[in-house]
């Protein structure tokens, strides 16, 4: 049951060298609370798993700003210049992953998959060290599920249980990314009570939420 | 010619591939121009991969929407009859077959269909992105480019030198010279360009060509004007 | 883009010998008018892909009562009494699938994946015959996805483009369906025009759905 | 003791297993009456893997919902904060691991904590449904069950001879007689129910039993009255 507090508070139990799932797609449907309450605490080491790695001082790319990274897995890094140049030194490993395998990786894991056949990247560098299984002639690679210690999602609307609703394309990554982690932080753009959303329109249960934070409140209050 | 005038012959020859229905993704840059040149007649369903169907017209300035972007990351907009979903869903909707077509510009390709277009070895590096699941997923792919590079080389090669988005996955070339379609014993010379000769064809393209043995049609004249 | 018609001109292409995936959990979310439609033409030797065969002259049922099988997949016979007979005599070929398994199966082949590792099954029955793949110390079955000519889907409401929206737990395996099938027919409580539906609340887009046809209306003129 | 009371004291014992927020599968029959003995103070989101989380009581003859049954078919309605979803969806939360535990009956189960609940041979067969993904994904099973068959035979065996749901996957057995945990050692006797005694727990398990050293509680005198 999701328990509603602040990003400050949200964050604390997040420590050197844990895994943390960012939503978003290019800083549309990325908990910016969230995110900026990482920075504040400053802890570092961190493996981020995050479809993109958001612009400089927006969003995801703050984390590098920072220099609080270790690895990240990602589709696309071409928004913040820094990272070609960390993933050249070695400063960040960057693992470069398909967005579709990405997302189902993401799925998997919430799943309880032990992984998936995908057609994609066979035959290119996305295959590399990875197994291939060959059914009815098609060439697959094996894929594996892509967990996390902690979820940062971004939605639009939650109700005091948790359940959640996004908006248009700021869903992206957020609903299967609620469902692969350990500790699972949702910031949102309002809190209403139970019975407004429609049992029919919730997009994430709320038996997924740990915490419920609201975006604009931490603004205010935090900044 | 101009250069955009070579790329509006491209959108506009490529506009002409599509199918009243269909479902079609675009890629970033050239691919884009697409929908402003589609035939009287045809309406297509444009996919977005960060997540819905039925990409609208670009929103005016001030009325833009901060949870509506393209995948480009440009404000867009959504048709009344689009719908949201996460990017699980939507690349199962690509990898699962139901993208008609694919539009997207090349860095290389080669006669076997192969596609090199989202890493130079030795500049920076900025991901695939979703463009191996497109062109892997998509019922059928359409390179959209120019036919050669800025300092005049080839962009169709015998053998892509560049790491691959995807393998045997091209289906049509379409550039400001020529229309190719990729077969499996090779690459098929189908249209050439308004003021183009064959032998600039063959000569700016480092693969083998077929040839047809007949007369061939000439593109770049007809096709809708811009809506 | 859905086309509306009846329920009789929806299966006109349905021949003798085809896969049918037909939506539904103990006849709720069935679409009974495009079955009574399928008992109504009487094309035989079908193969069935469903949660599970229904009740006797109730929704997927009728299909048994009426001799049109060859084949089925499904988690559950124990609602029609002539299922077991039929395995046993092997009048008709009953393949059990674990729900779950069955749930994922239709999803991967929508999904364009060449299947998924399950943990459901292993050293069971169900493992029989599947290729066994293990990681990290767990053991998974290889399981295949579950592809169909037809998808017979049963939804609330849809606009006239064909966006589906469900209603509570009549939900089930339609919307998985209306993704794996060649030939999608929807039946529904009402259309209504675009616009109607929001983007975000729109549960199957209606690029997968080829007919519309709406129960009532099949029930007031073709019975 | 008269069949309604012993299934009242199973289910009184299971409800005192689970904590409050708890997400909770119930199987058919017994399982389902746990929901109306739990503690005082002890909220738990039941999840019924047809498609929703928050079953509420059952409807009022009359003001059944059509779209709304619980997983064995009868009537069911949702809670305001319940949700609704797809059964890839459902099995994913199942699977992967989501609902807190999953209570279901018997027909074996033996010592390594394999369980047969789903076929007996030479019977009508009626299929698995989603059980093998229940007991294979839950994060705690809890087996509810009267002890003994009808006949007076062990249930808890040795080595299950009928057909497997899953395999080493139980975590706690709990019957009218006895609570019972499963560890990779063995099945260890953690209560006995009230009027019985551990020989009479013994000579109705063929499985082996490792007893505690001291005194062994008693269970079904306590517990909270049904609501």
């Amino acid at each position: 049951m999701a328990k509603i507090c602040t990003a400050k508070e949200a964050v604390e139990s997040i420590s050197e060298g844990m895994s943390v799932m960012i939503g978003g797609f290019l800083n549309v449907g990325t908990p910016e609370g969230l995110v900026e309450a990482l920075v504040e605490k400053g802890v570092s080491r961190l493996t981020v798993i995050s479809n993109d790695t958001g612009f400089v001082g927006k969003g995801i790319g703050k984390l590098q700003d920072h220099k609080q990274l270790a690895k990240v897995y990602t589709s696309y890094v071409g928004g913040h210049p820094a990272y070609s140049q960390c993933m050249e030194s070695g400063e960040v490993e960057v693992i470069l992953v398909p967005q579709g395998t990405l997302a189902e990786q993401i799925r998997a894991a919430g799943a309880g998959l032990g992984g998936f056949l995908t057609p994609t990247g066979v035959g290119t560098v996305a295959a590399q060290g990875k197994r291939e299984i060959t059914i009815y002639d098609r060439t697959y690679l094996l894929e594996l599920p892509l967990s996390a210690d902690v979820a940062f999602i971004k939605a639009y609307q939650a109700d005091t249980s948790g359940n959640l609703v996004y908006r248009r394309c700021a869903r992206n990554f957020n609903p299967i990314m609620a469902t692969a982690a350990k500790i699972v932080i949702a910031e949102v753009e309002e809190i209403v009570p139970v019975g407004t959303i429609d049992p029919d329109q919730v997009m994430t249960p709320g038996i997924f939420v740990d915490f419920l934070v609201r975006g604009d409140i931490e603004h205010g209050r935090d900044r | 010619m101009a250069e955009i005038d070579k790329r509006v012959r491209v959108a506009r020859r490529v506009a002409q591939e599509l199918k009243n229905g269909e479902v079609v993704n675009l890629g970033i840059g050239l691919p884009t121009l697409v929908a402003n040149y589609l035939p009287q007649g045809v309406s297509i369903i444009l996919h977005s991969e960060n997540g819905f169907l039925g990409i609208g017209s670009e929103p005016e300035s001030g009325k833009e929407d901060k949870d509506l972007i393209n995948a480009g990351g440009k404000p867009a907009s959504i048709l009344a009859n689009g719908c949201c979903f996460d990017s699980a869903t939507s690349f199962a909707i690509i990898r699962g077959g139901h993208v008609d077509t694919t539009v997207l510009g090349a860095l290389e390709v080669d006669q076997k269909g192969n596609l090199a277009n989202w890493m130079v070895p030795g500049k920076k590096v900025t991901g695939m992105g979703g463009a191996m699941d497109l062109v892997t997923g998509a019922k059928k792919v359409i390179i959209a480019m120019e036919h050669v590079n800025k300092d005049g080389s080839p962009k169709i090669v015998k053998e892509c030198t560049m790491p691959l988005t995807a393998k045997e996955e091209v289906d049509l070339i379409i550039t400001d010279m020529a229309v190719i379609a990729v077969h499996s014993d090779g690459l098929y010379l189908l249209e050439i360009g308004e003021d183009i000769t064959v032998e600039q064809v063959i000569s700016c393209t480092d693969a083998k060509l077929i040839l047809p043995t007949g007369h061939i049609p000439i593109f770049g004249e007809e096709g809708s004007k811009e809506r």
